[in-house]
């Protein structure tokens, strides 16, 4: 039965790139679906995590909230238009356990302005955990690791 | 060179006082300059760090008063000191790291020479030769070559610091209300949550407009306006600070009694809003409590010329503005909770911080706008922004934040310390 | 402060006059600022964009004259407004989007003043206040705080607009000639095939020198040359427009008598060039006709300052120059056809695109060479560039294009209008 | 019979390797090689394609045409000398038809001066459709979508 | 306009002269531009590059002096010439590689004039014009109108220019003991084994006082003390050069009589280090060889303001120092060996290379003390250095090399020429 | 026999992508055990590759050279505290031999100063022979090409 056929790492890579995809081409209201319901997602810093600070730059602790969020990025909030390229480096598998797969992947993320401004926005790591639901794979855990706690103007779109 | 005439002359401040700022300001390298040399090293009081970042004898902090690098660091004594971080001799930082530790000195990689904790040269390699050859030349002596060091002052475990022996002493300099502000929210053992910096494409003044301006926070920040968590409308006013330097922002957790504006008022944006009907999907951010027994749910207190206190419900922060020349600035966030909250409260605050810092739902536009202005003001250096709400002055309106007073107060400490 | 004497005096015009460039002026902070004043908001007319791009009521697109953003903006009696991107409250943008499409005024984002289609401050937010108390100081009247609005002038579906009343009237400022080759070229309904920007590491002027420069055509872009698209031994001519500020280049579409030159000429470039022996694999580059009806293949025209118009055979551009501070310049390019254009003419237009653009057969080369002169002057800012080909002079030699007259008529402008 | 053989992910991405580490070595003279003569390579903006307007900043709609462009790039045109270097993400198949596999790709390429002065030049996606000639894979279609549309300088090495 | 008496009252030089170097002079502009015209173009030798990257004839390198490009060429007659990289006409860069050959003459891209090896001017593309049209005006006159060429200077192979006519010649420049040591160095057959670059964020003045301060060798770079490679208490010292501008510091290959302090005296860092408690785990760094047969194992030489020779042990190399604006420079290293190396002996220097460059065990540090030291001064430009060390002048100290005379020697130099 | 097992690529990508990772998240500690006994560590650049100048940035002929480098760079040397970010482009196989597999990758490296200063560090090509020891994979040779001979400030960790 589905939910017993553990996540391959294959799927896990293929739901990572589905997912910046979607980032990278604008369709942010996809967003919450690559996240089960009792979910967590989390933008925080190598800083704060090394120095055992729990404070986030972005924090989801439920599916409701990833809503929330990407309706006030979409409805509420102002920015200059911009969109992101994401680049993945391998992912390392880091567990396996009663189903769920637990991989980390270095990335990349250039912002884009408008104006056709290019710039190295982030780097980082993705620390996920994957897991299948209804036949399909999902973020039972996202959470994005930044190498630096300096963030240039602003975080609308999520990482 | 550059002078002070020349200065006044091109800046050319217009009759109506500091209801206008002329927009030359936000990018000339002269102004900086003088910036740099009458408010950041002048007589103005300077948000360095917090005491619980000091732990130890020799726990250390690097930290910033304008261009100027500052080690914050505890002694044996307990006593705290403020030093720039400039060898004697050549100019190294003692200190290169965001915190550290050191036993009993700071020692520079350069060559060697030690200071102690207080900043004295107790020590020189070589100060007398090899085998009586070289060293140093007899009429040199340490005492004359130590570090500079700052006036502290400490509050509730803030650390202030000032390079001038002119400045007020810190109480004086805010004034009682400003200090009862500081005493309410930092009154307690606080923790620290975390932290994080922002760089502002603008000048350092555009963000700390921003700070001051109670006008925008419902306008701007359209979720606070659908969201109804900070209106105009609500029961609120501004607190002035000492000589109107500083002030303090303030709403009431009541309801809205006419708050239909922001919904039906066609000449603002949140009236043009059609999300959250019903609300959010997820009540964390509303799930709030009286952190000080008030009913006041929001505070923003600024000292003049950089430091920021926010309350905003149970999302604490201190920030810290630190210029990187005339059309840069970086922003540096501090959260903090109290020592004895519950791992709910704490979890809570945590959740509240989605509305602060880069991402914040109701702080990422304040990362942004500066820029903005600071783009589609540089064609006209010769003209100035018009603040002219609740006036021209700086009293403030009772009982009201539909005000630009407190912006006007900024500009009020501005001119005084600059002469502009 | 600069006065005017300290910069002409650092200039240092030579005798030669517009024979020679100071190369002090590519790099001076101070002259870039004297060409913002009295180039960028003085008497010359800009190029903004098309009334294309503004098909309906509202719609607008976002424009530059120097450092000045400029909205263009359709209103609903059909009539264009080029209006300051500068909010008259605190300077912040009213658009940041490329283009876009408003209903009847723009809101400002930070406090939600509202300016209507042609610029008129008509809504204040909170302006009587909450309640009664704050609001606008009584003396505050929204008449005087409408957006900056531009003089503007249209032809053929083409924007200009210039700040200065001073401005001669568009037809008078380029001459009856330049006036008929804009009716040639867009006399008929035009449609945009695509746009495109380049960053160019130079002063403007390093670019607009470039493009009124008929002397290297054929020998920077030896693919000109070797494929005999465009030579100066071709039949052609210069036509200087009104004082010589402007010009238009041109060749006919004819055998090219006396073209062995360029592979004979051991002194020149395309002689060393193997390649094309048999010229190209593909036909669809040389696959043209005579658009105009006139034989005329190739017209380069301007508009001084920072307009150019170009037709390669059936490669249709206009490009606006934009200044960004003394060394950086952006070049926005806008290829287009007409309307009419049956699929057959549209796809070779497309693939005569090739030769235009950042990767453009005959003009990547424009995009680099400002930068290689940038770097290579800036150690010798006392000396100047010499351009002594037909003459010192700005008169046109008949029938003729081994001349830089046409580069001396932007200097002529140049001086005109700086003072320099 | 090899025609029918449909092209794989790992043949189609082996291309794709291939074809950045020609450009990146600077072996020009292989790039029409990677392409069958029916070919068509275009470079364009993010700006252009959603805006619906056809201009490309390079095209070639055969393999003459990226022969004459290449001549022209080495031996007239002229520009400092330059080299770049491409990054590939994780491709997405598209679509897989009569053999010819269409794979879209997320890039960065930086461009490396021969002063040392190295940039992030452009990010994008590949859009391609490979198919299989002569037992070998080829590019019969290649656009190249970048997400800005302001160009530093100028592009003389395809992409 | 900067005038030379603004210049003097803002750098204002302390009294106690050559023994502080004012804080300003690493990041002011106009300093820059005094420096650019009073030392780059005036009166001081610059080194270029090796005879031996010039095979043949045409064969060509780019150098720089500070900010201006230049050719070194090789002509017909085994002549070297330097010529200012930059066409008479419009400026245009004749060479844009790094290095390269041409048969007889260089042609500009833009619209080829053809330059002799000599830099003579030989060819005007259309001089004549076409078909008698257009073409040079009539006074032109191509003698007029060649590249600018310098005074060159070879020695041993090494390759130097000035601007000035009125530089010393070479050896009296430097001195006959700092031409002895080039001599020493590199009077046999030289081979390149490698060149690459560093960018420090710095003004360039601080990476050439770090060369010329012994003191920091065994203390900034740990390395150094604790691997006994090169110690302040070793037998060696400093031969300052013509007026005290130049410097060679060396030490000899002898056990290290009162080496123990650097182990001992806890106020120095190599005392803090365990490592090593048994020398490296490789041989390889310490397997050297006496190559000049005088047991001078380390030799630091600087030609005056920005040549370095390097011996360290036998890790050779050259480097050139050009300042890239007031607060960024690069720094071009070259490593060599001698045509007669054996592999054993090649295989050597590589390895020790690993002592040098942007990676080196012993030079690391350098590419970054010089931006630590340039973002903690930003703030004090009103201070200066202190070198006391070895007294206030620059008379060497006999066989010592616990002195900044040398770094002081190098201020005596730049006043000098800037009359800062 | 272990020793005969060739390396696969898939081995060979995990060395790759663990090697990066260890030094990405500062286990430096770690950086010889990566190599074999008699192995070779290079950086060096193009432009000295291509003009056949031996010279090296950072050379180690054998594995106690890699000892003495990382016990300098920890102990001795000093620099501002930072870290890196690699991301690798696909491995292209050069040639497979006894059991030794030669792979060339493009990569990036981030730098990220503790300031939070991002910046494209350098781009370039590892060119590595791996082979299998005590059955596991370690480099018997590992090449670092730089694309840039121009070095920011200083390489004080191994790329
Ligand atoms: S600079 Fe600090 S000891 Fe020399
Ligand atoms: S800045 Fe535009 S409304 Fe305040
Ligand atoms: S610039 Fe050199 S020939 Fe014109
Ligand atoms: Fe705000
Ligand atoms: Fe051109
Ligand atoms: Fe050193």
């Amino acid at each position: 039965m589905d939910a017993i056929a553990p996540v391959t790492q294959a799927e896990a890579r293929a739901l990572l790139r589905d997912y910046v995809n979607a980032i990278d081409r604008g369709r942010l209201g996809e967003w919450p679906n690559f996240f089960v319901d009792a979910c967590s997602y989390r933008i925080t810093t190598r800083e704060n995590e090394e120095r055992g600070f729990p404070l986030s730059i972005m924090l989801c602790s439920n599916r409701a909230m990833l809503f929330d969020r990407i309706e006030a990025t979409e409805k509420a909030n102002i920015f200059e238009p911009h969109s992101y390229r994401h680049i993945l480096s391998d992912s390392e598998i880091v567990s396996e356990s009663d189903g769920a797969l637990t991989m980390r992947t270095s990335f990349l993320c250039v912002r884009i302005m408008q104006t056709g401004e290019t710039m190295l926005f982030v780097s980082g790591e993705y620390i996920d955990e994957i897991v299948r639901e209804e036949g399909r794979c999902r973020f039972r855990s996202k959470r994005v690791v930044l190498d630096s706690s300096r963030i240039d103007t602003l975080i609308a779109i999520p990482l | 060179m550059q002078t002070d005439d020349d200065l006044g002359q091109r800046v050319a401040w217009p009759p109506e006082g500091v209801a206008r700022a002329p927009y030359v300001l936000f990018s000339d390298p002269h102004v900086y300059a003088r910036e740099q040399a009458a408010i950041f090293r002048g007589a103005a009081w300077h948000f360095l760090g917090l005491e619980i970042e000091l732990p130890e004898t020799g726990s250390y902090i690097l930290s910033h008063i304008g261009d100027t690098q500052i080690i914050v660091v505890r002694d044996g004594r307990g006593d705290i000191h403020a030093l720039v971080n400039r060898c004697a001799h050549k100019g190294t930082p003692l200190v290169f790291a965001k915190s550290g530790k050191v036993a009993d000195r700071f020692m520079c990689i350069y060559h060697n020479w030690c200071f102690d904790l207080r900043g004295d040269l107790v020590s020189v390699a070589f100060e007398k030769g090899v085998r009586g050859k070289g060293g140093m030349t007899p009429s040199f002596c340490k005492e004359q070559h130590g570090l500079d060091r700052l006036r502290v002052h400490r509050i509730c475990g803030l650390i202030f610091a000032t390079f001038s022996p002119d400045t007020p002493d810190f109480e004086d300099y805010i004034g009682p209300a400003h200090v009862a502000n500081i005493k309410r929210v930092c009154g307690r053992p606080l923790t620290i949550l975390g932290q994080y910096s922002q760089i502002l494409h603008s000048n350092w003044k555009l963000y700390m407009e921003n700070v001051k301006d109670p006008y925008h926070a419902s306008l701007l920040h359209a979720f606070n306006g659908v969201m109804k968590m900070d209106r105009l409308t609500m029961e609120g006013g501004i607190t002035m600070g000492a000589r109107g330097w500083h002030h303090i922002s303030y709403s009431k957790m009541t309801v809205d009694p006419g708050g239909e504006v922001y919904e039906k008022a066609t000449q603002l944006r949140s009236a043009e809003i059609s999300a959250y009907g019903f609300g959010l999907r997820d009540p964390v951010l509303t799930d709030v409590w009286d952190d000080f027994g008030d009913k006041v749910s929001l505070t923003v207190q600024d000292v003049f010329p950089c430091f920021v206190l926010q309350q905003l419900r149970n999302c604490l922060a201190f920030r810290r503005v630190r210029p990187l020349g005339p059309e840069k600035t970086e922003l540096f966030w501090t959260a903090f909770g109290y020592a004895d909250d519950g791992a709910d409260r704490k979890a809570k605050r945590l959740a509240q911080a989605n509305m602060m810092g880069p991402a914040g739902l109701i702080s990422m536009e304040d990362g942004m706008i500066g820029a903005l202005i600071q783009d589609s003001i540089q064609g006209d250096q010769d003209k100035a922004s018009v603040m002219e709400l609740g006036g021209r002055g700086i009293d403030a309106v009772e009982g009201s934040r539909a005000s630009e007073g407190s912006v006007r107060g900024f500009w009020t400490g501005y001119r005084a310390l600059t002469g502009l």
